[in-house]
Parts: structure tokens; sequence; C-alpha cells
């Protein structure tokens, strides 16, 4: 465990202040990634950097306790079975038709043509895909990192990791 | 306006949302996860079989993802189709029922088998996803979605493959498989970006049409047969094959097959229907003619010496490969003359694919056999099996089908697919056929040796405990067992229903390239 | 030893080959006649009313292959979670 | 005929093949019938002959391990089997090579 | 003007990825260089999408009349960057299991199955 030290207490404080940053930049990102360069995948794995950053700086003795592996899951299906079940909802048309674009309902805004300074409420189901992925993503790099930093710890006290699993070859 | 008009979709959208939902069902427990396990196996298996009969009935299915109607693939105004299109003919609905059956069958396999395990809501989910990446890549009508899908099915196999992680050697395995495939599928990534650089188009169809054979073309036509034949496992490339396919769960091992089979099916898509005739020179030809003799003699050769059932088993479907290519080669050989073509080219394409078909019905099997004797045996080694036909007779039987099936012995199906390759490869030169039938001979060899030392003999002290597998594994390997038996006993029949319409698809590109681009082609 | 100069030329080959083909694709910043991409700027603010011209790719154009994107790191987190999974029966 | 298989050069029918091998069995069935009619199970003339030493109970120990099966034709091709091990070094980054090795083969039958 | 040096950049950066995965001994390298691999293959699909004074494909607050660069290949790459980190996690897992069990990074002691 010797190994999960934290940094100094400068970048503990200086994390700690910007990890919101990052986790509102990266919102910022994935809302809106139909409007500006980004999108859900780009946003997502700058909230999921902001968790890491604090990983590091605080160590893993600190850290992973705190991290709770069902909020991630949780994330991570839901951005995936929204994403897929968007697709599903539009088999009225096709597999994946963006039945949302220019309804005027949610995301359904239209759009003047030509360079313009863009409207939130458009695009269809872009945009909510853009925050299913992004949801999708934040879960899933967590959970990288997680089940990583578990692996770690796994590595160096082997012997208490070293029961091996009994099926039926050994 | 009927709901069978998405069956493409369907295929490759079912068993993905049910990999997504299964970590969640998982919660409820063992038999929600298995009802959920077993139901999207079923049903995929089912859709795949309504895709292959749509398709025969009504003709090539063509599907625009996300478009405003699902027929239309041209925009107004565009020649060329810009959204992701899923083309299905009948070779690729052929494709999808043998992923579904298989798939299905592991899966009715790995319920019991897999049972003292943990971790097997991912396992559910990851198997899942294997099936609905083999769906995608045999279905899908454009080339990048076609890497997306090769690396979903790649990425699920590595993670199966390393399931016993506490196995050094299954690790090792996953490791080797994973550094291979990963540089050979960059090298499929870079033959995309040739073409569309090229052309700007991705989808096979309009890439077909416009296709002018110069050096951008050559080399992407180059990394793509080679990555793929690496995919599916031909010598020089096939050194991943047996460590992946001996160290994965028998039921993933079941499904590994099924997507090497899909690899093939690129592989052969691409030499047809994009390349087709405007290869110019037979180059690609014999040099798949040559990988496919290659891969039958050295695959075989490593088998008859192993001594690891699975590891044996997994030599053998390198040889196998070597078959399909062989036969599909000799096709490629004789395209675009037609005289050739009705002398020996189609009945190499008949036999390629009608071997490709029962090679992903018996191996399967085999390698389902192979999991039972170690579930119940508790080793894959053959020198600690012995004299278990007595204890496990089911076992024993289906093995011995599958067996004499893949050894090409008459009457059952693999005889009807060798002899077929046989007589038209002996039209290109008669040293094929011999190559071909010396493998034939090790492979029996290779299974009387499986047979005799972990079937037959005195029975031995340590495997008094062994009885017969659970009756739903002996239900997975039985229905496997049943297509064989049923392709054996009606080969005419299954010549002309189920090989026929997807040879000619195969074959005819002008179609193929028509039903995206309208007729004129 | 051998095959070490053997692959080594070999990989000289392939990067021959790639460079070679690479660059008679076409000059540098002179993609030629791109109909896809002019048809997706023109019709992805009419259509689909997005602005941003590579998302409307990404989700809708292109929106099943993002499916597979998703589906391979959801791939990836399974895979890894199966490696570093606690031991012993369940 | 729904089970006749033309391929060109001949045919394949799985009944015909059935009716002779059942004829062939039946034949064969009739030949041993006609052995020796003394023969009884589980009398002396049952019993293995294990170079007149007791037979070990452990099957294991009168049977042939697979590893040693075909052995002859493992030393026959004893130079073939040394290249092929050579190529299995089972070594990852070779494993590579070799992919690259047959690109670099195709590369040069067909670009040059 | 920069001609077709950023082709030369991605054959430079796609034969040092094949080096490095052909000729490197420690696993961590492999994984590197299957990495740079990876990233050659993404800048040339960046590079095959650029047009000469091309801006970026978005309309929010973009000049008049200006060309865009084409955006199909920057969404291939999107695609094609998440496999690859997808790819590049597991592969790193792996690694991490492979220490645990043979206790070296060296790819030629991890060769228990062969022949």
């Amino acid at each position: 465990m010797r190994h999960m030290r934290p940094l100094s207490v400068i970048a503990r404080v200086v994390c700690n202040a910007f990890a919101w940053f990052m986790v509102v930049f990266g919102s910022y990102v994935i809302i809106h990634g139909h409007l500006t360069p980004g999108g859900g995948f780009q946003g997502g794995a700058v909230v999921a950097t902001a968790l890491a950053f604090l990983v590091i700086t605080h160590g893993g003795d600190f850290a992973l306790p705190k991290l709770k592996k069902e909020l991630f899951i949780g994330l991570e299906q839901a951005g995936l079975l929204i994403f897929i079940c968007a697709g599903f909802a539009a088999l009225g048309t096709t597999f994946f038709y963006n039945f949302l674009a220019n309804s005027g309902g949610l995301f359904g805004a239209s759009i003047p043509l030509g360079p313009n300074s863009g409207v939130l409420n458009s695009s269809g189901t872009i945009a909510l895909m853009n925050m299913a992925v992004g949801f999708e993503v934040v879960g899933g790099l967590s959970l990288i990192l997680y089940y990583m930093l578990h692996g770690i710890l796994q590595n160096l006290g082997s012997e208490e990791m070293g029961k091996e699993e009994t099926g039926h070859d050994r | 306006m009927s709901w069978t008009n998405h069956l493409p979709a369907l295929v490759v959208a079912v068993p993905l949302f049910g990999a997504f939902g299964a970590p969640l069902v998982s919660l409820g427990g063992r038999v929600a996860r298995n009802v959920w396990f077993l139901f999207f196996a079923a049903f995929s298996a089912f859709l795949s079989l309504l895709l292959w009969q749509h398709v025969v009935l009504s003709g090539t299915m063509v599907y625009v993802m996300g478009g405003s109607a699902w027929n239309i693939p041209l925009p107004s105004g565009m020649s060329l189709p810009v959204r992701i299109l899923l083309e299905v003919d009948s070779f690729g609905a052929l494709l999808a029922l043998i992923g579904g059956i298989c798939a299905f069958a592991g899966a009715l396999f790995s319920l019991k088998f897999m049972e003292k395990f943990t971790g097997l809501d991912k396992y559910t989910a990851l198997y899942l996803l294997l099936l609905s990446g083999m769906q995608g890549m045999v279905l899908t009508g454009d080339l990048f979605n076609l890497f997306v899908f090769i690396e979903i099915a790649s990425v699920a196999s590595f993670g199966l493959v390393v399931f016993w992680r506490d196995r050094p050697e299954a690790v090792e395995a996953g490791f080797k498989y994973m550094v291979v495939s990963t540089v050979g599928v960059m090298f499929i990534l870079l033959a995309v970006a040739f073409l569309y650089g090229r052309y700007n188009v991705v989808n096979m169809a309009a890439l077909g049409a416009n296709l002018q054979y110069g050096l951008p073309e050559k080399v992407a036509l180059i990394f793509l047969v080679v990555a793929l034949a690496m995919k599916c496992g031909s010598v020089p490339m096939h050194m991943w094959t047996p460590d992946a396919y001996a160290e994965a769960p028998a039921a993933v091992t079941c499904l590994l097959v099924a997507v090497s089979q899909a690899s093939l099916y690129a592989l052969f898509r691409i030499c047809f229907s994009v390349y087709g005739l405007s290869m110019g020179s037979s180059a690609v030809a014999w040099a798949i003619i040559v990988l496919g003799c290659l891969s039958m003699f050295v695959g075989v050769s490593m088998a008859v010496i192993q001594k690891e059932i699975k590891r044996l088993m997994a030599y053998h479907s390198v040889s196998q490969v070597g078959y399909i290519l062989l036969g599909l080669g000799v096709g490629l050989l004789a395209l675009g003359n037609p005289q050739e073509m009705n002398a020996y080219g189609m009945t190499a394409i008949k036999g390629g694919i009608y071997h490709l078909f029962n090679y992903a019905m018996y191996k399967p099997l085999l390698f389902l056999c192979a999991g039972a004797l170690f579930y119940a045996a508790k080793s894959r080694n053959l020198n600690s099996l012995g004299g278990l036909a007595r204890k496990m007779p089911y076992t024993t039987v289906l093995f011995l089908l599958a067996a004499a099936a893949i050894a090409g012995l008459p009457p059952f199906n693999g005889y009807v697919s060798k002899l077929l390759i046989y007589e038209s490869s002996f039209a290109v030169h008669p040293i094929l056929p011999v190559i071909a039938m010396v493998t034939s001979m090790l492979t029996l060899a290779s299974f009387v040796k499986v047979f005799q030392t972990a079937f037959l003999g005195p029975e031995k002290e340590a495997l008094s405990q062994v009885r017969e597998v659970p009756q739903s594994m002996i239900l997975g390997m039985g229905l496997l067992a049943l297509v064989i038996l049923g392709l054996s006993l009606f080969p005419s029949w299954s010549l002309d229903h189920l090989i026929t319409p997807a040879a000619e698809a195969l074959v005819d590109k002008a179609s193929y390239v028509g039903a995206v681009l309208g007729g004129g082609f | 030893m051998k095959s070490k100069i053997l692959f080594f030329i070999a990989v000289l080959v392939v990067a021959g080959v790639t460079w070679g083909a690479m660059e008679s694709v076409h000059p540098f910043g002179f993609p030629g006649e791109t109909p896809m991409d002019t048809y997706f700027v023109e019709h992805a603010q009419k259509d689909r009313a997005a602005n941003n011209v590579v998302t409307s790719i990404v989700f809708d154009y292109r929106g099943f292959d993002t499916l597979g994107e998703a589906a391979v790191l959801f791939t990836a987190v399974s895979s890894i979670a199966l490696i570093f999974r606690k031991g012993g029966r369940s | 005929m729904c089970t006749t298989v033309m391929t060109g050069y001949g045919f394949w029918n799985v009944f015909s093949w059935l009716t002779f091998f059942v004829l062939i069995t039946a034949l064969i069935l009739w030949f041993r019938s006609q052995g020796r009619s003394d023969y009884k199970e589980d009398s002396l003339q049952d019993e293995i002959f294990y170079g007149g030493n007791p037979v070990p109970s452990d099957g294991a120990e009168i049977t042939v391990p697979a590893s040693s099966a075909y052995w002859g034709f493992k030393k026959a091709l004893h130079g073939f089997y040394t290249l092929l091990d050579s190529w299995h070094s089972g070594i990852a980054t070779d494993y590579v090579a070799w992919f690259v090795f047959t690109v670099a083969i195709f590369a040069l039958l067909l670009v040059f | 003007m920069i001609g077709n040096l950023p082709y030369i950049v991605v054959g430079l950066l796609f034969t040092y990825g094949l080096f490095a995965v052909i000729f490197e001994r420690n696993l961590i390298k492999i994984a590197v260089g299957i990495t740079v691999l990876e990233s050659a293959v993404n800048l040339l699909l960046i590079v095959y999408g650029y047009r000469s004074g091309g801006n970026i494909p978005v309309f929010t607050l973009a000049g008049e009349g200006s060309s865009f660069v084409l955006p199909t290949p920057q969404a291939l790459t999107l695609t094609a960057i998440v496999i690859g980190l997808a790819t590049s996690a597991l592969l790193l897992s792996i690694i991490m299991v492979l220490y645990r069990h043979y206790g070296t990074l060296d790819v030629r002691e991890i060769r228990r199955l062969r022949g």
C-alpha cells in the first residue's frame, strides 16, 4: 500500500480546486457537443480525467475506498441503454433514425442555415446521444481506472489475492 | 411496411441490447441472468433464421441505418450512398444463420459448464457482444463499419480468452492474440483510409463500382486480405489460434470458430464483391490458394503431434480453414472466365461455402465435446484421459459423429464438401487435391488418436468418479449434431437451398453493387 | 538471427509499400472531388439541425459506428472487470 | 433425386452408400458368426495377456500415453518438425513479425 | 507550403510502431508501439481529410464563406481513437496480470504455450 502515497499538499489543494472546473468543463463539452468542437466522448474523457487527478494526488489509500463502483456502473449502463433505446425508438422509420430533429419538441428546434451562434435545443437525437455517450464514457473510463488501481493492489499483495479460483480444472 | 424489413438491424442490435442489459439483469440473481442469456441467444438465432428465409425468398436486402426510409440507399441527388448500409445477400444471411446456431448451442452448453465460476454477468455480456460483433461483420455493407465490428468481436474475444485469468497460460494466450490481432486490425484501418482517401466513400458496393486498380488499391487489397486471413487463422499467421482456442472456455471457442468464419466471409466479400474482376491478374487467387495449402498441411501436421485435446482441435481448425481458402481461391481464379467458371469454378465455390458451413457445425461440436470431457474428467491432457466411452456414452457418440465428419468419412457432410473441393481443384493443378487428401488422412489419424486415448482403453483409477455431463450440455451439443446429420443425409437439398444461392450471390458482383446503386452496373 | 534480418527487411518493404500507396492517393491538401463530405456539410444543418458537422456524422449519418464504438468501450470495461475480478467460488 | 450431388465429374449419393454399408456390415456379421463356437466370456479365454505378469488394476499403467502415439511419424519427419517448432516459438513479437512478413511477401508478389 | 511532409511523418510513425512491436522485448514498449501504430493510422485519416485553407467543420460562429476540411475522416478517427483507447486499456491490464503470473516483462520469457 505504501506505493500509493499522496502527493504534496500544494498538488492536493490545487487539484481539489481544479477538479471541479474540469468536471464543469467536461459537462459543457458534452452538452454543447452538437454546437462546438467536442462531444460525448471528449467531454466524458475530461470528466474522467478529473477523477484520475484526484486519485493520483490524494493517493490510492485515501481515494480508493471513496470510489463507488456501483455509481460508475450505473452511469455506464444508463448511458448505454439510453443510447441503444434511442436507436430502437426510431424503428418506426429506421433503426437510428433521428426522429427528434426539427420536430419542435425536445432538441427539436430548427436553426438558421449558414454560420450562426447556435441553438442549444436543436439537432434531435444527436444531443441526446451525446449525453448518453458522455455518461457512458465517464462511467467506463472511471471503471477502467478503478479496476486497474485494484489490479495494482492485487499485484502488490499477491498473497492476499493468491487464492486461486477453484473450477473444474484446478 | 412490415417489421421484417428491419431484420438486418435487429439481428445486430438485439444481442447488443442483451449485452448492455446483462449487468443490470444479473443483479436479479443466477436464474434471471441465465434466462436473459438464453433468451437473447435463442432470439437472435431465431431472428437470423428469419432473416435468412426472408433474404432467400425476396432477394438481397439493403438496410439504410438512420435513413428516412429503410430501402432508399442513395439520398436525392447523390450517386453514392452516404449513410451506413447493411447489405444482406444469401451468403451473408447464411453466415448469420451459422452464427446464430453456434451461439445458441454454446449458450445452452455454457449454462452448466460455467456455473462454478465468478464474473458470469460480464461473461454473459461479452458473449452476447461477441455474437453481435460477428453478426455485424457478416451483415454490414460498409468497410469502416466492418472494422468497428471486427474490433467488437476481437475485444470481446480477448476478454473471454482470459476468462480463467488464474491460469498463466490463458493470460498469455490472450496477450498473444491481442498483440497480433490489434496490429492486423490496424492494417485493415489503413486500407480503409487508402480507399477513403481515393474515392471519398467507404461503402463496399460503391467502392466496387468505382474501383480502378492502382497502387493504393493494390496495397489496400494486400492489407485487407492478409489481415483477414490472419483473423481467420491461416498459416503463417496462425500461431495465435491454438493458444486462444485452447485456453478459452469451450462455449467461447464454439463462437470463436464462427467468428473466424465471419472473417473468411469478409475476406471473400472483399475479393469477390469489392475488387472482383478489376483485380486483373490472378496473383491474389494464387496467393490465397497457396495460403490454403500451407494452412491445410502445416495445421494438420502440427495437430498430429499434440497431446492436449483442445490444442489438437485448434490446429485442426487451422487446417480446415485451409480447405475453405483453397475452394474459394480456386473459385476466385476462375472468376471472369465463364467457361472455366462452368467447368470447375462454381463447384469450387460451392464446395468452399459448403465446407464453411460444415466446418462451422462440426468444429464447435468437437470443441464442446472437449469441453464436456474437461468438465467431467477435469483434464485436457490426453495422457491422463482414457476409457471414458462407457462412462460418457452420449458424449462419445457425439464426438464420433463430429470426428467422422471432420475427417471426411462418408457418409458425413465433411465428405461431400471435400469431394467438391478435390474435384474442382484437380482441374487447376493436380497437386492441390493431393495435398488436400493427405491432409484429410492425417486428420483422420489424429482423431483416431484422440478417440483411442480418451474414450477407449481400460478404465483409469483417477477417472473412476467420472459421469456423464448434465443434460443441458448434451442438448447444446445435440443441436449441432442434428444439423450435421441433416447436412449429411440431405446433401443435395442443402446444396440447392443453402449453398447455391450463397455461391451465386458471392460471385455476382453486379447485383451486389446494383442493389445499392440501382441498375446499370 | 537470420530471421531477424528477414523480418527487418520485411518491415522495410511494408513501410515502403505503405508510403508509396499513401503518397499516391492524392496530394496533401487537395482531396479532389468529395461528394460524400460535401453532402454532409450541405445537409447537416438543414436536415439534422446540427451546427457541428462532425458530431452530426458521428451520431447521425454514421451513428451505427458510434454504437459499435460505445460497445467496444463497454467490452473493454467488462473485460478489465473480468480480469481483475475477485477470485473464489460464487 | 433429392439426395444425389453432381460434382461435375461424378456423383455422390448418401443412400446408395448407406445401403452398401449395411450390406457389408451384414456380411461382416455373418463372417463373425462363423467363428469359434467354444468361445466364452469371463473365462480364461477373456484374460489379458500381460507378458505373464499379473495385470495391474489401474488402467493408467497399461495404456500407451497420447504423447507416445505416432512416435515413429514424428521421428521420421524429424527435420520438418524441428522447422515447425522453430516457427511456433511462443514469442508474441515473432507472431507479429510473421504477419508483417506475409504482408511483405504479398506486396512483393503484387506490387512489383 | 509543406508539400507531402505529413505523409512522411505518418510513414515514419508507422515504421517506428512496427519496429517497436516486432523488435522490442519489453511488454510495455510493445504496448506503446501498438499505440504509436494506431496514432499513425489516425493521423493518416486526418491528413487525407485536410483541404488547403480549410476551417474546422463547425458552423457555430464560423466566418462567412469559409471552406471546411472534410468532416468524415474526423468522425472516423474519433471512432478509431475510442477503439484504440479501449484496446490499450485492455492490453495494459493483461500485461499487469501477466506480470503477476510470470514476474517478468520480457516477452521472450512468456512462452509457456509453444509447439
